[in-house]
């Protein structure tokens, strides 16, 4: 038994832990926690198999980006909102337990009566050290072989960048829940401030859900009310 | 024995598998979330696994656009549950339902 | 450069990490003296000479006092969340070379304890990790400032990490390499301008690249002016104040630990690492120059403490996305033209 | 170390360059131009831009070839459904520009526009790709823009829950893809099309295929069939489609799918030809179980949006019926196949925008999808009234309109292959769907509408009047010369097969 194996065994023992754990865990911190864990020992495994720079970058773009953003996201709502664990019906649970161990065995099927290829291609282990290594070789053939692909992925990115702004960013027409009036303005009186849907939905949907909701009013006075002048009327 | 592809094909099913139960059985749309993208993360472990094997690095490639196009999807998925969550309704699979007639 | 046994690595990280942890004790007793002397006092004095045992003390305190977890916490994940950005933060020590391979009583022996293809890539992944140990840390408190300065420190840390990526790039152009001791030993090649012969430290050809890395560096670390994750005055420490006892001093730690490391990173990146006069000769000078350079760094770092009031959070971020990171892309686009320019393919 | 670029041969590539320069055109003109200009403008620079990407593409006729190392291929395939994809465009900006200024909270333009463009452009590169990478980024690209279209009404909580049904279900699928073509990837050392056919043919050479690739080609039909929406992979889709606006609704039911089935066809024709007898009988289960129940399941819908939801799935069924119908004999593939299908979705886009566009003609006079909303709608107004007949005519597959020449030559095709069974399943499942097509006719024609309940709001709608004409008149025109087009698509994939074998060989 080689050290490889005995490093193989821990990592992907792990990892495959880290993932059930995923799965299992009740809090969605902890499952993304045990999501770390599991990238980590991906990593690992990346690393074992000579592609040190996608290792390096799986856990920077993963972890340190999208699983970040992740964790944001799980803070930034409320967490008395999140469902409790409930895994379906006790049968579903069970079926999917099923179907899961039957695809596994399907895969491991494969995996063992799957023959190799014979011909072996040419970034063997010394053509890679001669290109200066793992990130040169993948830099030649990404920026020669697959540029257009390479350009197309910037373009994917700038989808997403647009898609979360446009559907993240708080909507601006939206009234703010607390609207302050002043008796001394005229815009108080005004139908501006009106409460209710500004316009009829076009949709067989209730207003209530089209519109977003409009708070209570308060009332902020600054001064005496004696002192202000309405509308229409000459001061007391 | 030796450490073969094979070996490493058989941790990326388990873990692809692990990943798909996870989605089928949550009903937290962030932890569905992070389960698929484990589901990546094991396809990442094959297509390295055969990229090792066949001595050819386009399978690294492969992944690596798979990881820029996950990191963009995650962004538009991370905004939509905001946006969600912003009109006041929990990320949960079983409470969508208005749309159902 | 070549393989060596296992043992004498074990040997060289273990004289690496006790380097390390000594020098990260009294760059809190560094930071005391050198701030004390901005402000006119003395600094520590009472605790052996010129208070050089301080560290120790601190410690002793430290360790006797209870270790508290408060009800609303996630105990599990508070009492894990320190460990995280102590640890990684002396992992990322791995790839930072202290010299080429030296003859040591007739044996090769490596100054470094591991040189793998992404060194440089490796920080920012081990920078990246150390996050959840902040990010976690002020979840699971249970308390609202916490979280705000977990939160905070999550979105500076991320802008921040881009800016400090992308500042290297340059590098990587100019040497074709990630590997931080092939980067090193680039820089001990000399460049001669007609009678003058000067180092080519990165930090001439690469000036914006190098205030792009200090800066993003800075912020990285989470030190003033961009210490928002723990400013006592909004947020009571942000995401440290639940924690007391060897826990808080472990995060206290990380952060030191982190600036030396970030130090290291940057005299290895820019400033040409060991090399100095007589550095070729005798490997202990080279390591005496990269000890210089680490303490400037550090010295600029407390300056910056000493004379800068905090960024506001916007103010942070609009400078990370609005000025760095244009600077940073630019730095490549010149460095990348200049590059071609080299290699004889645009003119 | 230097990498010298081959310098790729730009002028295949032109009309996703227009599209391209389109989309940067419309996100700066959102930047920069006044809001109260970005109607006129916006839509303005879309039909003209995607007007020209149509005219660079038809100068492209009759050309082969591949450029950017293999990833980009031009041939018949890629240039009728780039066709396909850039009329489907500009219908939706016909019928979409009134929606989305004036209804559904007032959506933000440019910003539509931006990923409408981004999502055609992400279409046609999949219709192109010579490799597995390209089509996986370019599915992506396509679907990632239609998420957040689906999900753009974000004040209406309907459109983010449908937006996220669609982005995890998405999600999801493209893992199983991804997986598959990593399999595929693995039993062949390669990832363009071309040469994973030549290695397959040289390793299978009589023997029986080995498992992995089984499992790869498996993994890549499901992964497919979840984007196109084939049951048992379609419960995103009714969500999905009730959620967007309407037009979106239009526009997914098309691009995205069109970017699917050239996916499906690249795959399976061109890089896992000699696997076919594998997998056009799992096709041909997948057609059956989804034109049965999409029609169906489309008989209880209340409302007309989902209705046609549920329609579009039984599509999908008759789309992947004419796909099953690739039989290779000797190496020949049965040619009626692949231009069978291409019909389908040209006479699937008119007829199925158009009907999506009546709903918004409906909504634009404040009514809501129902099938109440419709009650009446004859005597009200008997133009769009007609129209809405003629588009659900076609649909439900009678002559002279084109849906009934699609699946005419689908039901060819098959018979050809000698899949009799499949051809009478579809004629049965077009007899189900008149019922539940019929019924809104029947309620437009023939009941009264509350008189309480009349058009409230009267939003100008003059491009959507325009697109809805020019789909009838396709639905008509197209189908009363159908000859001509169906020789297009003889000749244009008899094209993509000679590249094909050539770049085989």
């Amino acid at each position: 038994m080689s050290w490889e194996l005995v490093f193989f065994a821990v990592f992907s023992a792990a990892m495959l832990l880290c993932g059930l754990g995923v799965v299992a865990f009740e809090n969605p911190v902890h499952s993304a926690v045990a999501l770390v864990g599991s990238f980590i020992n991906v990593a690992a495994l990346f690393v074992m198999l000579g592609a040190e720079f996608l290792g390096v970058l799986q856990i920077i773009v993963y972890t340190g980006a999208v699983l970040v953003l992740v964790l944001f996201t799980i803070m930034l709502i409320d967490p008395t909102k999140l469902p409790e664990f409930y895994v379906g019906a006790p049968l579903q649970r069970f079926a999917s337990v099923v179907v899961g161990a039957i695809l596994l065995a399907e895969i491991g099927v494969a995996i063992i009566t799957r023959t190799a290829l014979e011909q072996i291609g040419p970034h063997t282990e010394a053509m890679v050290q001669q290109m200066g290594g793992n990130v040169q070789a993948i830099g030649q053939v990404m920026l020669s072989e697959y540029a257009l692909a390479f350009e197309i992925a910037s373009l994917v990115l700038t989808v997403g960048v647009v898609g979360a702004v446009v559907i993240g960013l708080p909507n601006r027409m939206v009234e703010p829940n607390t609207v302050t009036m002043s008796l001394g303005h005229t815009r108080g009186s005004s139908d501006m401030l009106a409460a209710g849907p500004k316009f009829e939905s076009p949709m067989n949907i209730p207003a209530e859900r089209y519109t977003a909701p409009v708070g209570e009013r308060t009332v902020v006075m600054t001064k005496d009310p004696d002192a202000y002048t309405h509308p229409g009327e000459t001061s007391k | 024995m030796d450490l073969t592809t094979n070996h490493f094909l058989f941790v990326s099913a388990a873990l692809f598998v692990i990943g798909m139960m996870g989605v089928l059985t949550r009903r937290n749309i962030l932890i569905i979330f992070m389960c698929v993208e484990m589901m990546v993360a094991a396809v990442g472990i094959t297509l390295v696994a055969f990229s090792h094997e066949t001595a050819t690095i386009n399978g690294q490639v492969f992944f690596l656009f798979a990881l820029a196009v996950a990191a963009a999807e995650s962004a538009v998925g991370l905004a939509i549950v905001v946006a969600l969550s912003r009109q006041g309704r929990a990320p949960d699979v079983e409470e969508m339902q208005t749309l159902k007639n | 450069m070549g393989d060596q046994p296992i043992w004498i690595t074990f040997i060289v990280t273990f004289a690496i990490m006790t380097v390390l942890l000594l020098s990260m004790a009294y760059t809190t007793w560094y930071e005391r003296k050198v701030l004390a002397r901005f402000q006119d006092r003395l600094g520590p004095t009472r605790t052996g000479k010129a208070g050089l045992m301080q560290p120790l003390a601190d410690a002793v305190k430290l360790m006797g006092k209870e270790d508290l977890v408060p009800d609303a916490a996630d105990r599990n994940v508070f009492l894990f969340a320190p460990l995280i950005t102590f640890t990684t933060a002396l992992l990322s020590a791995a790839v930072i070379p202290w010299g080429g391979t030296v003859q040591i009583f007739g044996t090769d022996v490596n100054l470094y304890p591991t040189d793998i293809n992404v060194g440089a890539l490796f920080i920012l992944a081990t920078g990246s990790i150390g996050v959840y140990g902040i990010i976690l840390g002020g979840w699971s408190s249970g308390n609202r400032y916490s979280l705000l300065g977990a939160i905070r420190s999550a979105a500076q840390v991320i802008s921040y990490e881009l800016i400090l990526g992308f500042s290297l790039v340059g590098i990587f152009i100019i040497t074709g390499t990630m590997s931080l001791t092939d980067i090193m030993f680039k820089q001990h090649e000399m460049l001669s301008f007609g009678p003058f012969e000067i180092s080519n430290w990165f930090v001439l050809t690469q000036p914006l690249g190098f205030v792009l890395f200090v800066i993003a560096a800075v912020a990285e670390t989470n030190r003033a002016p961009f210490d928002l994750p723990e400013a006592e005055s909004e947020l009571v420490a942000g995401f440290m104040t639940e924690y007391s006892a060897m826990r808080f001093a472990l995060y206290f730690l990380g952060e030191y630990i982190s600036m030396i490391i970030m130090s290291l990173f940057a005299a290895t990146l820019f400033l040409g690492g060991t090399s100095g006069p007589g550095a070729d000769k005798f490997w202990g000078l080279g390591i005496m120059w990269l000890v210089l350079k680490v303490m400037a760094f550090l010295f600029f770092y407390i300056w910056l403490r000493a004379t800068l009031p905090r960024f506001r959070f916007d103010q942070l971020m609009g400078l990370a996305w609005k000025v760095l990171l244009p600077l940073a892309i630019l730095n490549i686009v010149v460095t990348a033209f200049f590059r071609l320019i080299g290699n004889g393919q645009v003119f | 170390m230097t990498v010298h670029l081959e310098n790729p041969d730009w002028g295949m590539v032109l009309p996703q360059l227009i599209v391209l320069a389109l989309a940067i055109v419309v996100s700066l003109l959102d930047a920069f131009l006044p809001r109260e200009k970005h109607f006129t403008v916006i839509t303005g620079v879309s039909l003209v831009g995607f007007g020209a990407a149509i005219v660079a593409l038809l100068t492209q006729k009759g050309e082969t070839g591949e450029t950017f190392h293999g990833l980009f291929r031009l041939d018949g395939l890629s240039i009728f459904m780039n066709l396909v994809i850039l009329i489907a465009a500009v219908l939706t900006v016909l019928i979409s520009a009134s929606y989305v200024e004036y209804l559904d909270s007032k959506m933000g333009t440019g910003e539509f526009y931006t990923l409408v463009t981004f999502a055609v452009l992400g279409a046609m590169l999949t219709a192109s790709a010579g490799d597995m990478i390209m089509i996986y980024v370019g599915i992506e690209l396509s679907s990632v823009a239609t998420y957040i279209l689906t999900a753009f009404a974000k004040r209406r909580g309907t459109s983010l829950e449908g937006g996220l049904k669609y982005f995890m279900l998405g999600l999801f699928a493209s893992a199983i893809l991804l997986y598959g073509m990593a399999w595929i990837y693995g039993s062949t050392a390669s990832t363009g099309l071309d040469a994973i056919n030549a290695s397959l043919t040289a390793t299978l050479s009589g023997e029986d295929a080995n498992a992995g690739m089984l499992f790869g080609l498996l993994l890549v039909i499901v992964g497919l069939g979840f984007k196109l929406a084939a049951v048992p992979f379609h419960f995103w889709t009714p969500d999905a489609y009730d959620g967007a606006p309407t037009p979106v609704t239009g526009f997914m039911s098309v691009v995205p799918k069109a970017a699917a089935v050239a996916a499906m066809v690249r795959m399976m024709v061109q890089g896992l030809d000699a696997l076919s007898d594998d997998w056009t009988i799992v096709l041909a289960v997948l057609a059956f179980v989804t034109m049965l129940f999409g029609n169906v399941v489309a008989i209880s819908q209340r409302d007309v949006k989902r209705m046609l939801a549920y329609s579009s799935i039984a599509h999908t069924g008759y789309m992947l019926a004419g796909l099953a119908a690739v039989q290779v004999v000797d190496g020949v593939a049965n040619e009626r196949s692949v231009s069978s299908v291409l019909y389908y979705l040209i006479s699937y886009a008119f007829m199925n925008i158009g009907a999506f566009a009546v709903i918004v003609w409906v909504q634009h006079r404040g009514q809501g999808t129902g099938l109440d909303d419709f009650s009446g709608l004859a005597s009200r107004s008997p133009l769009p009234a007609l129209a809405m007949t003629i588009f659900l005519v076609s649909l439900m597959g009678i002559p002279p309109t084109i849906g009934f020449y699609g699946k005419y030559y689908v039901i060819v095709a098959l018979l050809d292959a000698n899949m009799l069974w499949l051809a009478i399943s579809i004629v049965v499942a077009s007899a189900i769907s008149a019922y539940f097509y019929l019924r809104v006719v029947a309620v437009m024609y023939f009941q009264e509408k509350a008189a309480d309940d009349t058009d409230r709001t009267v939003v100008p709608s003059t491009l959507l009047n325009v697109g809805i004409l020019v789909m009838v008149v396709g639905v008509l025109a197209l189908g009363l010369f159908s000859g001509p087009i169906i020789n297009l698509a003889n000749d244009w994939t008899n094209l993509f097969s000679i590249a094909a074998s050539a770049a085989g060989q």
